[in-house]
């Protein structure tokens, strides 16, 4: 172990939460200056760590840390690309999210439980991003689990904590599923690092029928945080938690994460030639673009703002899967990209449906006759990430379809085509509608539950610049597609790496 | 080796908790005050110990000057040693929480002698390196704990902790019938010759398997290996708070570990894959049925009792693993990760019931579904539970996941792939449990003012949780140092 | 060999006695005649270990084993019959 | 020598056996002891007759002394496990007069 | 015997148990005359004689218990105060027998001191002569069980307080002559020849009055009455344990 600048970084990537969420739940509940001073500290300095490192790595720098738990058991903490992508994103959402929190709880009870579980939900993202081996990824991946429970049991009510419940019920068991596999790929490797191009290309043909049975654990393990079809029941039902968290699970950690896995998984376990081979990928393409379908036309039934969100999110994940799917590095491209795009756009949305809720008391899309008048930025925003997520350029959103649809001709896989347009027919049959009623409806004599803030704002700041914020993230994502670090040209960057091109 | 510095803390681990133990008995109004500085002073005995076998190596010790096989012997290689820094760092923990637990004068008066009476004997168990001694403390352990698990005086208590008193005495009885026939065949008691002596016979192998049976049903009793666990939940869950963490996560671990030394160290050359696979599938029963019966379970106390029993099971698995895998790495990382799966459970059960003793004294009893308001008002023991909770499911980053993960891979690399099916059944079963708990603490009830309320009795179980989950999990590599140090098993 | 036939006949009625004496301490229900039948068991046994050249562990057992043990048991009896004969008069001082 | 080693021995785990047996069938707590007490003093007389060498021979002393403590160690167990019966009674007898 | 089934399905059971018992017993004397046979004879017995002239004692057994494994009879010493303190942690015990009848009033006059000077003896003896701390002890203890069964609530002992000390004496002396010996050098409970004999003497001196009490304490069965042993009302209240779930009986005041 060495202690030097490069082999520090990661590791203080994670604890750059870790710390702050420790000292945050030993906090007294009224003090709240302190708590939001670091709350900001730790979501700055991660920032500006990320900083660094994204240089670092970009100038071909090694950034590793490695600690040994036991003997053959290391934690390691590594940034290669494919782990810069996701840390990126995770911080600077994480970031926004922070603020937006901070707005959002302002008279919430328990808000010291709340905010450490959730500096804490972020380190264990930033560490699933950071993970060199499954090993460090499952310990991670099982952190996160227990630190996302307490906030979507958080508001306490009899739904909360039954929605947690179940949240818990299938994560946990997808946890167990993940862990056999991890230890079974162990018992053939021995330890070994994550590694582009896959570590497994050495095994003799005697056990592709035991890699086979071992994808199919770890995918049904990182399918549960993914909610690949019928893995997905959490999702809605945990939309009882409060928005920031919806957001954060939808956006960046849960969700994200579990995609997060099978990327790696496939890319830097099995390496994308042998799970072609194996036939790893067929299935993987079948079920993604199951969900992909499925959770559009679920969403178009709901008529709560969240659960149509959430139905929308389990089929926008899947893009990513589907992507990771398809052999070939466009593919690749429009999978990662969208690991981004769809983070900035969700989370854009979410925290439209939070302001929506919390300023005006709409929970549903009936209700939103004309909130685009009372509300017209938080409007905006959510236009912006509905059209993106819809696919309309030059929004982020665009990008990644874009890709995958080139994606999928050039792996000689045309009914990819056929999945994206049918998607993006539905997505625009569950999103204009709302556009619709928000914009051209005349709205209500009076809403639900209004509040009203102090402002000269449509509501309070911290609730409204967040969703401008990441919907201007969404418009600049898709127009500056080409400029050096935008998430499309990164995505570039690991895809010729993982091919070695 | 004979150098008396460096062999004292063999001694000490024993004579200062005794020397306490005479003291609070003879001046029952300082107990309090004795009792913490006798805590104090045998914890760090026990870190001198440690800290001597992490330097030279295994110790060895004749008391009295005599020849190996006409005297005692002490002996403290490395399974020995860390179970005793556990043992004793769980019992400073204990004792610093009675010191806020029991307020009237009497049973503060019980409680101390006793106490330290019953950890002399965990050491002193921990370190005999004679058969015959082993029954003198294996009796000295039970008289002692069942005399502290009736300290309420409340009927059910009384009861169970009965049972358990002649369930145990039955259990040294069987055990002193084995170590008669195996002086009768190989004419001495010392622990190392005997292992010598059973190696050199193969021609007694019926005679020491019978003495095998004995002695490991006997123990067997007193570990509360399914189905002879009926007496543990009762007189667990009775037991006042800190009596309950020390049976519970000290006691049964003594007789857990006197199994192994037995399998280990004397009868290695006679076990065989049959017995290994009976005693496992036992642990196998007992992890299903206790965790099972933990979920169904209506009190915090009595559902910490069952999980006990799941856990004990995890320790049997690794018996067929361990006669399966030839000496070598892979043996050497399934003693540990045994050795860290008990150790985690320690630290874990302790704190869990040092919590529980916590909420029940907040909330005037611990029916679990009536928790609510105090799970949330008490932000530090319900941190406690969930921390020590973990760790019995086996989440990272606690000890026992790696455990876990050792004891999968071992099971998967030997072909006995069936006990995967029964850790993972058994994790899913403890998270059920565990998390029944758990969601009582988010309620509609007021924020609590601060973390800790009462901070003697909370920092201790917060401390024991903590480690089991981060100390352990995160650092458990000089486990296996002191275990290369120690000479464990047939192998070696 | 007579002499040693002799002592292992002695020895054997020494040994049928002593079971015999278990077995009925065994399979009393009373209580009292269980404890005096156990208090001579762990005479007779004394009788025999001091036979086996063990006078020190019979002495113990005498005066331990079979005196206060059963000193105990007999106290143990007595509340149990008395507690059985009136649970209620039991309470009054 | 051998022979009454035999002899008293096999006695030794005539007892064991029959004091096992009531523990197991008997309910009264005042039977098991005394099952226990009788399980108890068959091993130590497995332990005695082992010791005894013939009546040429001094007897072996080591088997003896463990004998000692094992019935002092009886004893003791016996005295808390009635005393425990006895606080287990009153509460019973209390709750019958209640 | 009764005609109801549960009383048959015991009764088949213990048989059942009876005859696995048995088949037990007989595969137990197997082995043990399979052990007997293994030719391990002598054992530690010529040991034991062979270095007896160091022990500081004749009497073999008194040199295995007081200086061979003499930390297995310290240890045994704690036994007995565990459960000793194990009784006494159940409450105060309950007042002695009124009345004594003339018989036994006239008999304690004389076989108490019998006793304790028979005790005496034995504890004397016991380095050359069968005899010893154990023996004396459960003498001494059987006069304070007498003078109990007499009428003496207290079966003749002190004050708690002193008797407190009487009880821990076996063990202290034994714990601290073993240590006192480690300090100078010569190892825990390793005594020098010289001294092994007056150190012995001590030691069983200790535990001779350490068992006697305990033993007479435990057959008066709880903790000694007195005006000290009484609960206050405010000692019971401040018990954490909740009424609720575990509704705690009284202290018995008979």
């Amino acid at each position: 172990m060495s202690w030097d600048y490069a082999a520090l970084l990661p590791g203080a990537i994670v604890l750059s939460s870790l710390l702050p969420g420790v000292f945050i739940f030993l906090l007294q509940e009224e003090s709240h200056i302190l708590r939001t001073v670091l709350n900001l500290i730790g979501a700055v300095a991660k920032l500006v760590l990320v900083a660094l490192l994204i240089y670092g790595v970009w100038a071909g720098q090694v950034f590793e840390t490695r600690i040994a738990i036991a003997p053959g058991l290391t934690l390691v903490l590594n940034a290669d690309a494919l782990s810069v992508l996701f840390v990126t994103l995770s911080t600077v959402l994480w970031l926004v999210t922070t603020v937006y929190a901070i707005g959002y709880l302002e008279h919430s009870t328990n808000r010291s439980r709340f905010f450490g579980f959730f500096s804490l939900c972020v380190s264990a993202t930033v560490g699933i991003a950071l993970s060199g081996n499954l090993l460090t990824f499952v310990i991670f991946y099982e952190v996160l689990t227990l630190a996302t429970y307490p906030l979507v049991a958080h508001r306490g009510t009899p739904e909360a904590t039954r929605g947690a419940k179940i949240y818990l019920a299938y994560t946990l068991s997808g946890g167990l599923l993940l862990l056999v596999g991890a230890v079974w790929l162990r018992t053939l490797t021995g330890p070994v690092d994550f590694q582009e191009g896959g570590v497994l290309g050495h095994l003799s043909a005697d056990v592709h029928g035991q890699l086979v049975v071992i994808f199919a654990l770890l995918l049904a393990g990182l399918g549960v945080k993914a909610a690949l079809v019928p893995l997905h029941g959490w999702l809605p039902q945990s939309m009882v938690a409060p928005a920031p968290v919806s957001s954060l699970l939808h956006a960046v950690a849960v969700v994200k994460a579990g995609a997060f896995g099978i990327v790696r998984v496939v890319y830097d376990v099995y390496g994308v030639e042998l799970a072609s081979q194996l036939g790893l990928l067929a299935v993987l393409s079948v079920l993604a673009s199951f969900t992909i379908v499925y959770g559009s036309v679920m969403a178009m039934t709901q008529d709560g703002l969240k659960k149509r969100l959430a139905y929308s999110t389990v089929s926008q994940v899947s893009y990513i899967a589907l992507g990771t799917s398809l052999l070939g590095p466009v593919a690749t491209i429009g999978g990662l990209v969208h690991l981004v795009h769809q983070g900035i756009m969700k989370i854009t949305l979410f925290f439209c449906a939070g302001n929506y809720a919390e300023t005006l008391g709409v929970a549903n899309v009936s209700q939103m006759d004309g909130v685009g008048r009372r509300m017209p930025l938080t409007t905006l925003a959510f236009t912006v990430g509905a059209l993106g997520m819809i696919g309309i350029p030059p929004i982020a959103g665009f990008v990644s379809k874009w890709y995958l649809g080139l994606g999928g001709v050039e792996a000689g896989q045309h009914w990819v085509l056929l999945v994206l347009a049918s998607s993006t027919l539905l997505n625009a049959a569950y999103f204009l509608p709302i556009l619709y009623r928000a914009w051209f409806r005349a709205p209500p004599a009076a809403w639900p539950k209004e509040h009203h803030f102090h402002t000269r704002f449509e509501t309070m700041g911290a609730l409204l610049w967040p969703p401008v914020i990441t919907a201007v993230f969404c418009l600049l994502a898709g127009l500056l597609a080409a400029a050096p670090f935008s998430p499309l040209e990164w995505a570039r960057l690991i895809a010729e790496r993982e091919y070695g091109l | 080796m004979s150098d008396p510095l460096m062999t004292a803390p063999l001694v000490l681990c024993i004579a200062l908790p005794l020397l306490g133990a005479l003291l609070v008995t003879a001046l029952p109004r300082w107990s309090v005050s004795l009792g913490i500085v006798s805590a104090l002073a045998t914890a760090g005995a026990a870190v001198a110990l440690t800290a001597a076998v992490w330097q030279q190596g295994t110790l060895h010790l004749i008391l009295g000057g005599w020849d190996a096989t006409l005297a005692i012997a002490l002996h403290a290689d490395g399974l020995a040693a860390a179970l005793i820094l556990m043992v004793n760092l769980v019992g400073l923990g204990i004792s610093v929480y009675a010191t806020d637990y029991f307020h009237d004068r009497l049973r503060v008066g019980a409680f101390w002698p006793l106490w330290l009476l019953l950890w002399a004997a965990l050491n002193g168990l921990f370190l005999a390196g004679d058969l015959f001694n082993l029954y003198v403390m294996l009796e000295l352990l039970g008289i002692a704990a069942a005399a502290l698990g009736a300290l309420t005086g409340n009927r059910d208590a009384v009861a169970a902790n009965l049972r358990y008193l002649l369930v145990g005495l039955l259990g040294s009885i069987s055990y002193l019938l084995g170590v008669a026939l195996l002086y009768t065949a190989h004419g001495t008691l010392d622990l190392g010759l005997v292992a010598q002596r059973i190696a050199a016979a193969p021609e007694l192998f019926a005679v020491d398997a019978a003495a095998m049976t004995l002695m490991v049903a006997g123990l067997a009793l007193k570990a509360a290996l399914f189905p002879l666990h009926f007496w543990l939940p009762p007189a667990h869950a009775n037991a006042p708070a800190p009596v309950s963490a020390a049976l519970s996560a000290l006691v049964v671990k003594a007789a857990f570990y006197l199994i192994l030394r037995l399998w280990l160290d004397l009868f290695w050359p006679i076990t065989g894959m049959a017995a290994a696979m009976l005693l496992a599938s036992l642990g196998a029963v007992a992890i299903v049925w206790g965790s099972w019966r933990a979920l169904r379970a209506e009190r915090l106390k009595l559902l910490a009792a069952y999980s006990t029993v799941a856990q004990i099971g995890y320790l049997f698995l690794f018996l067929p693993l361990l006669t399966a895998t030839p000496p070598g790495p892979a043996r050497d990382d399934l003693l540990a990760a045994l050795l860290l799966m008990a150790l985690t459970h320690g630290f874990a059960k302790a704190g869990f019931f040092l919590a529980a003793g916590l909420v029940q004294t907040h909330a005037g009893h611990d029916r679990i579904d009536d928790l609510g308001g105090t799970a949330q008002r008490l932000p530090a023991t319900t941190f406690a539970i969930a921390m020590a909770g973990s760790a019995l499911i086996g989440l990272p980053p606690s000890g026992s996941f790696i455990g876990k993960w050792l004891l999968m891979q071992s099971a998967i690399a030997t072909g006995q792939w069936w006990w995967v099916v029964v850790v993972t059944t058994g994790s899913l079963l403890a998270s059920a449990y565990v998390f029944r708990v758990l969601s009582r603490a988010f309620g509609l009830e007021p924020t609590p003012v601060r973390f800790v309320t009462d901070a003697r009795a909370e920092v201790p179980a917060l401390t024991l949780a903590l480690v089991s989950v981060a100390v352990l999990g995160l650092a458990s590599g000089p486990l296996w140092r002191l275990l290369e140090l120690g000479s464990a098993g047939g192998g070696a | 060999m007579s002499q040693s036939t002799l002592l292992i006949v002695f020895d054997g009625v020494l040994l049928v006695t002593l079971l015999a004496l278990a077995a009925a301490a065994v399979l009393s229900p009373e209580p009292r005649r269980a404890v005096m039948l156990f208090i001579a068991f762990g005479l007779w046994l004394a009788l025999i270990w001091a036979r086996l050249q063990a006078p020190d562990v019979a002495l113990a057992e005498a005066a331990i084993g079979a005196g206060l043990g059963g000193a105990l048991m007999l106290a143990a009896a007595r509340r149990a019959a008395r507690s059985a004969a009136s649970p209620d008069r039991e309470r009054q001082p | 020598m051998l022979t009454a080693q035999f002899l008293y021995g096999g006695a030794g785990l005539a007892l064991f056996v029959l004091g096992l047996w009531s523990f197991l069938v008997h309910e009264p707590l005042l039977r098991k002891i005394i099952a226990l007490n009788i399980t108890g003093a068959g091993v130590f007389h497995v332990l005695i007759a082992i010791a005894y060498r013939g009546d040429a021979a001094p007897p072996d002393p080591v088997p003896h002394a463990l004998v000692l403590t094992g019935i002092v160690v009886a004893v003791s167990a016996t005295a808390l496990a009635l005393m425990l019966g006895a606080r287990l009674q009153d509460a019973e007898d209390e709750d019958r007069s209640r | 015997m009764s005609a109801d089934p549960g009383a048959a399905r015991r009764r088949d059971l213990s048989l059942l148990l009876a005859v696995l018992l048995a088949l037990l017993g007989v595969a137990l004397t197997i082995i043990y005359f399979m052990a007997l046979q293994a030719g391990a004879a002598p054992r530690l017995a010529d040991l034991a004689y062979a270095r007896l002239p160091g022990t500081g004692v004749q009497n073999p057994v008194t040199a295995v218990l007081l200086n061979y494994r003499a930390y297995d009879t310290l240890m045994e010493l704690a036994v007995l105060l565990a459960a000793l303190l194990g009784i006494w942690s159940l409450g105060p015990a309950a007042p002695g027998f009124q009345r004594s009848g003339a018989v036994l009033a006239g008999m304690v006059s004389w076989i108490v001191p019998l006793l304790i000077v028979t005790g005496g003896y034995l504890l004397w003896v016991g380095g050359y002569a069968p005899g010893g701390a154990f023996q004396a002890g459960a003498l001494l203890g059987a006069a304070g069980v007498i003078v109990r069964l007499a009428g003496d609530p207290r079966a003749g002992l002190p004050a708690e307080a002193a008797q407190r000390w009487l009880l821990v004496l076996g063990v202290l002396v034994f714990t601290l002559v073993g240590l006192g010996l480690m300090v100078f050098g010569a190892g825990f409970l390793t005594y020098p020849p010289k001294l092994a004999k007056w150190l012995i003497l001590a030691i069983e001196m200790a535990a001779t009055v350490a068992i006697a009490v305990a033993l007479a304490a435990a057959y008066v069965g709880g903790r000694p009455p007195g005006p000290e042993a009484r609960p206050t009302a405010a000692d019971e209240d401040a018990e954490p344990q909740p009424p609720a779930s575990s509704p705690r009986p009284p202290v018995p005041g008979r």
